[in-house]
C-alpha cells in the first residue's frame, strides 16, 4: 500500500453515465505474490483510492475496485522498446456525485493520486465448486477484474470456470464491450438478455456443480445473493460498498454491520466480507 | 540552519521532538499508517480515544463529505482500556515520537479510571482529555461546553496522576460554544498543563434524494479546512485568555495552515482530516514549518507566535 | 404541475411568493443587482443592515477567501436610516418580491428607532433583526448569544409595532452559541414570528507571509458552503425547539443545499454568499426547488418538511 | 455588465509567473459606446471577475483589468467565412495563489465564467496634457490596453502620444512581448532598461507637456506616482486593488480609504480613482 502520482492512460465512456478510467501502474509496485493476498498485491476485490478534485476540497478520497490490473515486465521476446511492458490499473466508474464528475473530466497524461492497492480481496473459490460471479452496477468493475482472474486459473486447471451475470435496469448501463463471452446479461425490462434482476435469472440458473456465490452490488441484490447462497448453503464471498475516509483501517469510518450487531470495517476487514453474515438491511 | 532541537515542544513533563502531531481518531492507533507515514518523523500520535469499556460505535453510515469538509459520527468507536494496554499500546511504546492518549468517557469517573490505569502503564507520554465528545450528554449538552464541569474533571484528573506525575493533562476544547475563553480559562483553573483548540463542529448533510440525513446519528463533528477559520480564531483568543500552552488544530493541511495557527498564539499542531487525503501531510507540514523558522531566524516553535503585527 | 401560488410563504402578514430570498448583506439594497438578477422574480430581499446613524463600516481589508467559503468584516456599513428610507427604498417599493429590512444597532433603543421610523414607511414588509451581529457589544459577547436579552429586545420590538402591525419580526440567530435552542426560545417568547438561521460563524485567517492577519479587524464572519453542514444542523434543532417558522441561510449554493434546509424544517431560505460567485444562483435554487415539489408532489413549501424520514 | 460562459482561446506565459489569457468576447456584449462610459463598455481600467476554480471554492470570483479588448464585426471586405471577426478580451495576470494557479491550467476551448464588464474605467487626459502611464507587476494588462487606446486616439488627433513605463524588480518579470515600441522599462536590479524603480524614473523624466498621471501597480508604487503627480499639479488616474465579493457595489467588501477618513468600493466608485484622493499607506 502506497499513496502515489501517476498519470492517466485512458478513460473512455463504457456504458450510459459508466467510464472506464486506465492509469499506469508504477513498476515497483504490486508484483503479485503466490498466495495473491500480499500487501502489495493488487488482487481482484480490493481497491484504491484517488482524490478527485483540488488538494483538499473533496476531502475524503474516493474508493474503486480494480477492473483491471497489469503488472509492468519485459516481453521475452524484446522488440524495438527493448521488450518493455507498461504496468496498468484500471476501475471502471459510475458518475455519481462531485468526485466523479471530477474524474470524468481527464484525459490521458493528467496527473491522478492514487492510494492502494487496499483492504481483503476475494478468496478463491473450494475445489469443485462452480463460481459464480454476480455483479450489478458499480459493481461490475471487480467482478470482470474476478472473472478474468478466475478464467486464467481454470485454464490452468486450478478451478472451475466462472460464470458471470451482470444486471442493470436497462441494456443502455451494460458495458457490453467489457464482458466476456458467455456473460449472463439480466435486464430489468428485458432490453437484452435475460428479462429480470440477476436474483431471478439465478433462481432459474442449474451450475451443474455446487456453487460458490462471488457479488457486488446493489444491497438489495446483494441480499437476495445472500438467500440464495444460504438455501444452496454455498459460500458467498461479497465485496461491499462504504463510505471511506482514511482507507486503511485507522478512523471506524466505514462501519458495516454484521447480522451479529458487530460491526466491521469495510476498509481493512473487507471490502470482501462472508455476505451471510452482513447485515444486507442495515446497507440499504 | 536551525538545529533541529529548537523543533521540540516541551509540555510539562513531555517532549515532543517536534511541533506537529496526528489529530485523535484521524490515525487510529498509529500502527494502521505505518506502511504510509514514518511514524518517527511525527511530533506526536494523539490516539483516537480511549474509553474504559469497549465501544462498538455508533449505527452506519458514520461519514459524510462536505464542502472542503466532512461530518463523521465514529461515536468513540475503541477496543476499551483493556484491549488498548494488551494490544495497541505496545506498538506505540518505544516511538520515537510522544504518544497522547485521547481520554473519554460517558462520566467523570470514566475519565479518572482510563487516567489512572494508563498512569502505571510505560509507553504513554501524556493525556488529551476530549470533554467536546458529543456523545457525553451533560444535561442535554455536550460536556466540555459547561466551564464548571471542565473545571471539576480537570481538577480531578490532575490530582489523581500520582504514579507518572509528568504527564501532561491537556484538555481538547468544543468549538460549539458561546465563549470559548470561559471553557480554556475553566481548563487551565482546574489544573491542565494545555488545551488543544478545536475538535469539530456540530453538523449535518441531508441526502436529499433519499430524504434522511447522511449519518444514521443526524448529526455528526464537522472537520477539515472548512473549519480552519473557526480554529484559528478559537486559538487565537484561548492563547491570550491563558497562560498554559495551546496546541492547535482544525483543518490544518498545509505548512502554511499550521503556520496560521502557530502565529495565532499555538505552541504545537495536529493534522486530523488532511491524512485522509494526503497521508504524508504531517511530514510536508513539518518541512514547511522548519522552513519557516529557518527564514525568518526563528529560535523555537514557541516564538514564531511573536512574529504576528 | 405546482399552482405557483403553492410556492407562497406566509409569515404574519407578509406573503413572500415564494421561498427563495437573498441574504442581507450580500445583495445591498438590490439596485446593484439590477442588471445581474430579475428582482422580481425573488421571495424576498433581505437588505444590507439599516442603523439609524450612517456607519463608515469597518476599516480594510474586510474581505478574505477561506476553503468553500470566505469572511467579512464589513461592520454594518450603511448610509443610515434616513437615507435608506430617501434613497434606497424607493427602488425596492413596488418589487414583487418582499422587502424585509435587516435592523442593527448598538443600542436596544436603536433598534427600535429603526423599526418604529420604518412602520411609518410603504414598502417594508418585514424587519429581519440582526442581533448576531459581532459588532454589537454586551459584555465581551456578541448581543444573540443571551437569551434574555433577546428575549427583552424581541418584545420591546413587536409591542412597538403599532403603524405596521401585519409586519413581522423575524430574528436572525447567530450559531457561535452553546445552545441555539435557548436563543430561539427566547425569541418565540418575546413574540417572534420568525427566526432566521443562521448568521456566520466566527472566524480568522492569518497572511503567514505578511504576518498579519488579512482582515484588518482580526476575525470575521465566514460563510458560503463551508459552513452549510452547521446552517443545517441548527436549523434542523431550532425549527424542533419553537412554533415559529424559521427561515434557513449559510451556504446556499444550489437547489439541493436549500432542499437540505426544507427538508431540516426550513419554511424558506436564503441565498447569501453564492451570490457573488452566481448571481443568477437564488433563481437556480427555486427552479430546482419547484421541481422537487412537482416530482413529489408537494402542496406547499412548508410541506417538505415532512418529508424527511 | 452580466455573467456569462465563454470559451478560452488563448492562455501562454509572457513573463516568469505572468500569463495572458484570452477568451471568447460573445458578439452582442460590449458594443463600445460613444462616450467611452457605458454600461457595457470593456474601456481600460474597467475590469471582469472570473470563477477561478469549482462550483463554489473558492467562494469569491477573481477580480482582472482588461489588457485588451475587440468587439465582434465583420470586415468590409467579406472573405471566405464572410468576413467574421470573432470579438475578444484578454487579461495579464499574476500566478500569486489557488485562483490563479487554476486559470494557468485552462487550455483553449475550456470553458470560463466571466462576469463584467465592471467598475468605472480611465477619464481620457485633459487636451494638451501627456499622459504619463506607470504601470508595475499586476497593473501591466491594464495600462497596456490603455496605452493602445490613448495612441489610437492620439493617432485621430483626440489627445497626445501617451507614454508607458513599466517597473519590475528584473528583467524577467517583465513582459517585452506584450510591450508597444518605446516602452520604458525599470528594473530595480538594472537587468533590462532603466536601473531603479518607475518613481526614480519620473523623477529625471521631462514629459515637455504638462503631464496626466495614469498608474495602476504596487501600493509604494502608486503613493510615489501621486507624490509626483500632486507635486507637478497634475491629474493623476489610479487604478486600485483590493479584494471583492460582489463586484457590482452590493457588499461593501472592496473598502478603499480615502485620505479623508471615507471609505470607497473599488468595485464601483473605482477601481480607477482619483489617485490625490487614495490614502496609498492604508493600502500597503
Ligand atoms: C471498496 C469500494 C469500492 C468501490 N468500487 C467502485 C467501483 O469500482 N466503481 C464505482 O463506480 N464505484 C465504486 N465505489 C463507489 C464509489 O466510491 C462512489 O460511487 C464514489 O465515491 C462517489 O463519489 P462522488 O463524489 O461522485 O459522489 P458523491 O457526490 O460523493 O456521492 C453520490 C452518492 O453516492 C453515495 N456514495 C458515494 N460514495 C460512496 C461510498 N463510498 N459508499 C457508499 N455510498 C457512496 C452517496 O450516498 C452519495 O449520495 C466503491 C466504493 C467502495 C467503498
Ligand atoms: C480591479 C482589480 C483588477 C485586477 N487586475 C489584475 C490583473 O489585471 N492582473 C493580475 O494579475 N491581477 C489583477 N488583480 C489582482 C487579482 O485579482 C489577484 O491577484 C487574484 O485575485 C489572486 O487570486 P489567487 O487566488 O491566485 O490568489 P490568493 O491565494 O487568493 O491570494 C494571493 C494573495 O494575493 C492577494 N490578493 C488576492 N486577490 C487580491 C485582490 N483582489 N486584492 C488585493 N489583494 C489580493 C492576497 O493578499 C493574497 O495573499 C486585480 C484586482 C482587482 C481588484
Ligand atoms: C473520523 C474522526 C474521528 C475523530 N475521533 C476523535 C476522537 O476520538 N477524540 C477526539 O478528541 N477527537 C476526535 N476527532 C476530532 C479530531 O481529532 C479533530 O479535533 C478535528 O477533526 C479537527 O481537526 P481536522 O480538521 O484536522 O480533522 C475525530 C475526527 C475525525 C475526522
Ligand atoms: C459580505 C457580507 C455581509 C453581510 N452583512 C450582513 C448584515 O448586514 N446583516 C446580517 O444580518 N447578516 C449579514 N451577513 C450574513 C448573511 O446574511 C448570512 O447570514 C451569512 O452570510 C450566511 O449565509 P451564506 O453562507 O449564504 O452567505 C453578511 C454576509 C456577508 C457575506
Ligand atoms: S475508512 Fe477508515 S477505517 Fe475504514
Ligand atoms: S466588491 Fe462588493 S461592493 Fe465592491
Amino acid at each position: 500500500m502506497r499513496r502515489f502520482d501517476t498519470i492517466v492512460t485512458a478513460n473512455r465512456p463504457v456504458a450510459d453515465g459508466y467510464r472506464e478510467l486506465r492509469f499506469a501502474w508504477p513498476p515497483d509496485d504490486g508484483r503479485r505474490a503466490d498466495d495473491g493476498r500480499e500487501a502489495d498485491d493488487p488482487a481482484p476485490g480490493r481497491f484504491f483510492t484517488l482524490r478527485a478534485g483540488g488538494r483538499y476540497d473533496p476531502a475524503l478520497r474516493r474508493p474503486f475496485a480494480f477492473s483491471d490490473w497489469r503488472p509492468s515486465g519485459r516481453r521475452p521476446s524484446g522488440g524495438e522498446d527493448g521488450g518493455a511492458i507498461a504496468g496498468e490499473a484500471a476501475c471502471v466508474f459510475q458518475l455519481r456525485g462531485r468526485g466523479t464528475a471530477h474524474l470524468a473530466t481527464l484525459r490521458p497524461g493528467d496527473s491522478l493520486d492514487v492510494l492502494g492497492p487496499l483492504g481483503r480481496g476475494f478468496a478463491k473459490p473450494p475445489r469443485g465448486a462452480r463460481p459464480l460471479l454476480i455483479a450489478g452496477g458499480i459493481g461490475v468493475g471487480p467482478m470482470l477484474y474476478l472473472a478474468a482472474a478466475l478464467a486464467a486459473d481454470a485454464a490452468a486447471g486450478l478451478c472451475e470456470a466462472p460464470i458471470l451475470a451482470v444486471g442493470a435496469r436497462t441494456a443502455a448501463l451494460v458495458p457490453v464491450g467489457l464482458l466476456p463471452a458467455g456473460t449472463a446479461v439480466c435486464t430489468d425490462d428485458g432490453s437484452a438478455g435475460f428479462r429480470g434482476t440477476v436474483a431471478d435469472w439465478l433462481a432459474s440458473f442449474d451450475p451443474g456443480l455446487p456453487p460458490a456465490f462471488y457479488a457486488c452490488g446493489p444491497a438489495p441484490m446483494m441480499a437476495a445473493v445472500a438467500a440464495v447462497a444460504a438455501s444452496r448453503r454455498a459460500p458467498y464471498e461479497a465485496a461491499v460498498e462504504q463510505w471511506m475516509a482514511c482507507g486503511v483501517g485507522a478512523c471506524a469510518g466505514c462501519a458495516v454491520r454484521l447480522r451479529s450487531g458487530d460491526y466491521v470495517k469495510a476498509c481493512s476487514d473487507g471490502p470482501v466480507l462472508d455476505g451471510g453474515l452482513v447485515d444486507w438491511e442495515a446497507m440499504a | 540552519m536551525t538545529d533541529d532541537r529548537n523543533l521540540g515542544v516541551t509540555i510539562r513533563g513531555m517532549t515532543m521532538p517536534n511541533p506537529v502531531g496526528v489529530a485523535s481518531g484521524a490515525f487510529g492507533y498509529g500502527e494502521e499508517y505505518e506502511a504510509l507515514v514514518d511514524l518517527d518523523a511525527l511530533g506526536a500520535i494523539y490516539t483516537k480515544a480511549v474509553t474504559p469499556e469497549p465501544r462498538p460505535g455508533n449505527p452506519a453510515p458514520r461519514l459524510a463529505d462536505t464542502p472542503a469538509g466532512m461530518l463523521n459520527s465514529i461515536g468513540l468507536a475503541n477496543p476499551g482500556l483493556d484491549a488498548f494496554v494488551a494490544d495497541k499500546l505496545p506498538f506505540l511504546r518505544g516511538r520515537r515520537c510522544s504518544v497522547v492518549v485521547n481520554v473519554a468517557g460517558k462520566t467523570e469517573d470514566d475519565y479518572l479510571r482510563v487516567v489512572e490505569r494508563l498512569d502505571g502503564e510505560a509507553g504513554v507520554d501524556g493525556y488529551e482529555i476530549n470533554v467536546s465528545c458529543p456523545n457525553v450528554a451533560h444535561g442535554g449538552l455536550a460536556f466540555g461546553t459547561d466551564p464548571a464541569q471542565v473545571e471539576r474533571l480537570t481538577r480531578r484528573l490532575a490530582d489523581a496522576r500520582s504514579k507518572a506525575p509528568g504527564r501532561p493533562i491537556i484538555v481538547k476544547l468544543s468549538p460549539n460554544v458561546t465563549d470559548i475563553t470561559a471553557v480554556a480559562k475553566a481548563a487551565e483553573a482546574g489544573g491542565a498543563d494545555a488545551l488543544s483548540c478545536v475538535n469539530t463542529l456540530v453538523g449535518m448533510v441531508i441526502d436529499v434524494k433519499a430524504r434522511r440525513t447522511v449519518l444514521a446519528m443526524g448529526t455528526g463533528g464537522l472537520s477539515g479546512p472548512a473549519i480552519r477559520p473557526v480554529g484559528v480564531a478559537c486559538v487565537y483568543k484561548a492563547s491570550r485568555a491563558v497562560s498554559i500552552p495551546v496546541i492547535g488544530l482544525g483543518g490544518i493541511a498545509s505548512a502554511d495552515d499550521a503556520l496560521q495557527y502557530l502565529l495565532a498564539g499555538a505552541v504545537a499542531v495536529q493534522v486530523g482530516t488532511a491524512l485522509f487525503s494526503r497521508p504524508e501531510a504531517p511530514l510536508e507540514v513539518l518541512d514547511g514549518v522548519r522552513a519557516f523558522m529557518e527564514r525568518e531566524g526563528v529560535g523555537s516553535v514557541a516564538d514564531i507566535r511573536k512574529l504576528l503585527r
